[in-house]
């Protein structure tokens, strides 16, 4: 199990040829990344905040339940904060496991988690200045799923 | 004596990322009421803490969880990560 | 959209770097990789026969449906045949789009689907010989679900 | 005249992948039947064919659909791809 915060970038690609290298156990990976979306054109730049301490331990909180729950073999998350330009990687998230639904659902469930329960915040920057966005209430519904 | 931490558009608001404050409140929401009579900018941030998230020494709580014994407070929006 | 079936071996790590690459309306990509499991510390190889053309078919109005019900944005299946070593990637899946319930839901319906009604067969070989893996139920009720 | 192919068990037990077989079946159940009764090794292959599966020109089919006008057809047990 590896969870790490960061504000440099990180390349998912180089994350997931070295995730659970060499192993004869493993059947399926579930790998999400997350990147910086631009709806309309005008995003300059996503900035994240987070509170330093907390995010680290319910990250690895959260990555402990999946673990245990859907008895993985490794856990991967990945969490950037700070200035991140359109296209560029936020996050991501890698599960292992024998089959694919354990590997699927941990990871399902890591991404639902993270949303709503590790303490970052995005704001949107353009030209107009910088916008916080604001959380769903789909993303807090998706909680009572798991 | 307790460290209060604010992020995102709380901290905006206030002005402040942290700060020590003097206090004999119970809980978070006597906090609240607390600042919110301190000065304006408090008031604003803390209008409608139903919009709001409260962490106890880095675990979530509810604004109605004892104080007692916590070293560090932290105010803020619900969070938008992944 | 791109559907590949092949002999040869394939580096997922590359796969997911070409993915999707230098897109700016892409929030969220999901990959499933595949690997030969060994339970028994005995496995060889598995070997995979493939219905040629009826595979390829198969695959491709999969991915198709997945693409159109999903809104995908860029959809990748890439499945061998022939005969793998422990350890080697089978097949993955990968899926963009500009959330990440349609990037997940995409995936697990194109698993699901090329589990049962993609004309795979695989074979376990061992030092007692070879035995047909035979389907689950499991698999086939997963299709249910959508 | 239509292509029969056998896949995995199935073209194992029959000893070959591909054949050309004359026949005036109407369906797949039809071929199955007057194949089984021409030698052993199809009737052991096609014993049970609630355990195969059947794909007319490569599409996945019942075994009481028309066999009119279909150039291939073949049999194997339930994939098990992914």
């Amino acid at each position: 199990m590896r969870v790490q915060v960061q504000a440099a970038s990180f390349d998912p690609a180089a994350e997931i040829a070295g995730f659970a290298k060499g192993r004869r156990d493993i059947g399926a990976e579930v790998s999400f990344i997350g990147r910086v979306r631009d709806d309309s054109g005008h995003l300059l730049a996503l900035e994240i905040e987070h509170y330093p301490g907390m995010t680290e331990a319910a990250i690895s909180a959260m990555a402990q339940e999946a673990v245990t729950r859907w008895q993985l073999l490794e856990c991967l998350v990945l969490h950037r904060y700070g200035r991140l330009a359109p296209g560029e990687p936020i996050m991501m998230v890698a599960t292992a496991a024998r089959h694919r639904a354990e590997a699927f659902a941990a990871a399902e469930f890591l991404m639902d988690y993270l949303k709503s329960r590790a303490p970052f915040w995005k704001k949107e920057i353009t030209q107009r200045g910088g916008d916080w966005v604001a959380a769903k209430a789909s993303d807090e519904d998706a909680l009572t799923r798991w | 004596m307790i460290e209060v931490l604010y992020f995102a558009w709380v901290r905006e608001r206030i002005g402040l990322a942290r700060e020590t404050v003097e206090t004999g409140a119970a809980t978070p929401a006597a906090l609240v009421a607390e600042l919110a009579a301190r000065e304006p900018r408090y008031a604003a941030a803390f209008a409608d803490t139903s919009a709001l998230r409260v962490a106890l020494d880095q675990k979530l709580a509810s604004f109605d969880a004892p104080l007692a014994g916590v070293r560090e407070i932290a105010f803020f929006p619900p969070m938008t990560g992944g």
